[in-house]
């Protein structure tokens, strides 16, 4: 019986869906729970490359749910890319571990995308999450949505030409608030995200579509509840990612969210493009629940995180207050607002 | 009186799971300007809405007997 | 923010509930898949103290889907019990953590049990679950059922003196050749039945149990479904683990699996007890279709499992080949039967 | 004819997620004799039988439009 015995015995896999896994080149976006956990999963599966990508450094608060990671780690600040790949190589030597300390954006992940057999994930931004849907869609290769907080979680899993896309889901891209920062997270319902996420890339991956979903899922582990949602009539002929005549907007310049380190007053800029949609109002009551200290008026809200101070306008745009690093600027920026 | 379902935030801001509106009939654009003026729930172009665990655009009509989730999207990961 | 912060962010458990998860100890009976998941978890989570029980040591076809262990466990051969305690201090130094390298026995059990809050099930077989199952009831205190193999999962939750107990639910001890050795596993069946095993140990550990489940939860993720059933109406006044006048049946030695070394024969018998369930034609059926090579007659029939063979007689009795070891034998019958 | 619904082992041996059998009216013990009989599934004494999602006992009368799942204990892990 070899490594792969119990994974080559279930029948829809079997010696061949094995080997077809053995082949196959997946991108995992986000190292931090999600795809912290779907890296171990399909490393121990046996795919044979994974590229993972993430812009952050290990956190003692990222300890309690995300997986790979130990307190050395943290200790050390390793970034997550780095200390994922160490210990997915202690974990199979066989899968061939890419990793990618950056940010994930339209211009690293169109060089990267190309390659790839599958998109997974592992993110935790819809900004982000828009961009790899563009970037799905025009290299037509499937991607695994997955997203949670608190007790509460979703999957879908979108097939170019086929399903519809996040753009014919949501519309808009959502600005909520709704984050482990702000409402917290449970690591079971990271675990249940996840385990939807590989068992449709576990199929995918061994060529099983015929399996796959078709639904989207969502639940909520504290409130026993599970949701299987057909999704096909959202499919808009019309859409810009996934329609007829698609344009890809958010792999564009002018649609970004746009940075700018503002010089001599330690403060990065942040603005949105135009078809965010943002409450002041909600995100107020929401990181005050959540115990930060907010002050505001009605034009802006100010809310201390950390060391840094996050100054939000109406119109969606931002300022960090304490760095001049971008990328840590979207980082507190996405940790408040999502 | 048509069945809603609520998840995430919304149940928060509801304090419940489930609520009940008066909503035969009318469009999914209709229900979400109740929801918004009678449960100041916010940011509702961005939510999802099901009915008998089918997703729908705003201009769907709920019927008697309809179960209608609305589901936020989440950020985290 | 602390190491615990998006924890204690999820209202439901706040800063109140994580001081009590830090109060508590969990036995985990098995760390095979589910065990080293659910270990992990709560590891990450916070618990106070953790006992974790196994027999068994780290093999390469362990690592496929069970986590904290790596290519160097299994070449060294690590007992499970020591190699997750490693890594479950390098995760989280302010857990206890205590390992035992032993069979999980009813002697075993009732030695350690009366410490715990919680018993977490991570073996692989009904013999042992029947035997936690009168253990807990004997000490009153709550146990969480999983079992997987395939795409297919299940998971209840079981409360002295509120649900049905295991008894009530399968009435005999199943033995219907559905383990991971004969119909395979995959890894994110592994991740889901532990998703629902540890949500519902947050919730007991942090004293939230109005949000227990109540349902017995199946499902299969390749077929797409879930299943939540009500389990009330099998809860049986007379039983005799959690009935009226209880006798904890499988706690006493005349009811317990018994097994003898033959000597100078290098066999080891296995006799289970008399309420057993073995079809041989079944069973054969299975073993064939998972590749071993079997042979019989109607009285018997007999399986070869690497380097042992296992004897099986239409009563139940067992006689496995090639070894003296008591433990070695039983693995070899469970992996086989259940 | 009632819709039975197959889990594990069970939808392997029937080559099926589901099957319909002529049951209404009749107990657990009859089916479970029934699927003995016409689909040789063995084991049947630990199988169970969840009716409408909940647990019965093998006396229980299955009656129209209800739908029976049959899910066999497994033992990995």
């Amino acid at each position: 019986m070899n490594r792969y015995s119990r994974q080559t015995l279930f029948s829809p896999i079997g010696i061949d869906g094995q080997e077809k896994i053995r082949k196959k080149h997946v991108l995992i976006v986000g190292m931090g729970a999600l795809g912290s956990a779907i890296a171990e999963t399909l490393t121990r599966a046996g795919v044979g490359k994974l590229t993972i990508i993430d812009r952050d450094y290990v956190e003692e608060s990222n300890l309690q749910r995300q997986l790979l990671y130990s307190e050395r780690d943290a200790q050390e600040r390793v970034p997550k890319a780095e200390a994922a790949k160490k210990r997915l190589n202690e974990i199979n030597q066989d899968v061939d571990v890419g990793s990618i300390v950056g940010e994930a954006d339209a211009q690293l992940l169109e060089s990267v995308a190309p390659d790839m057999d599958l998109i997974m994930d592992g993110t935790d931004n819809f900004e982000t999450r828009f961009i790899m849907n563009d970037i799905a869609h025009k290299f037509r290769i499937p991607w695994i949505f997955g997203s949670c907080v608190g007790s509460f979680g979703s999957a879908f899993t979108i097939i170019p030409g086929e399903t519809p896309c996040l753009q014919c889901l949501m519309k808009k891209l959502p600005m909520n608030g709704q984050t482990c920062d702000t409402v917290g997270i449970i690591a079971p319902t990271v675990q249940m995200v996840t385990a939807y996420q590989t068992a449709e890339a576990l199929k995918i991956l061994s060529e099983n579509n015929n399996a796959l979903r078709n639904t989207y899922v969502t639940f909520d582990l504290w409130q026993n509840q599970t949701l299987s949602i057909k999704a096909d009539a959202t499919k808009n002929p019309d859409c810009y990612t996934c329609g007829h005549h698609p344009t890809y907007p958010n792999l564009h310049y002018e649609v970004a969210t746009k940075t700018a380190v503002l010089c001599g007053r330690n403060t990065v800029q942040i603005r949105p493009s135009g078809c965010s949609n943002i409450s002041i109002e909600g995100l107020t009551i929401q990181w005050r629940k959540a115990g930060y200290e907010v002050s505001g008026n009605p034009y802006l809200v100010s809310v201390l995180k950390g060391d840094y101070r996050m100054v939000l306008f109406k119109d969606g745009r931002a300022l960090i207050h304490g760095t001049n690093d971008v990328a840590m600027a979207k980082k507190v920026y996405h940790s408040l607002i999502g | 009186m048509i069945k809603l379902l609520l998840f995430a935030k919304l149940r928060d801001q509801a304090g419940k799971q489930e609520i009940n509106v008066d909503i035969e009939g009318k469009s999914v654009k209709e229900l979400k300007r109740v929801l918004k003026e009678s449960y100041s729930f916010d940011e509702l172009d961005s939510i999802m809405v099901a009915i008998n665990e089918e997703f729908v655009n705003d201009e769907e009509i709920i019927r008697k007997g309809d179960v209608v989730a609305l589901i936020p999207p989440v950020s985290g990961g």
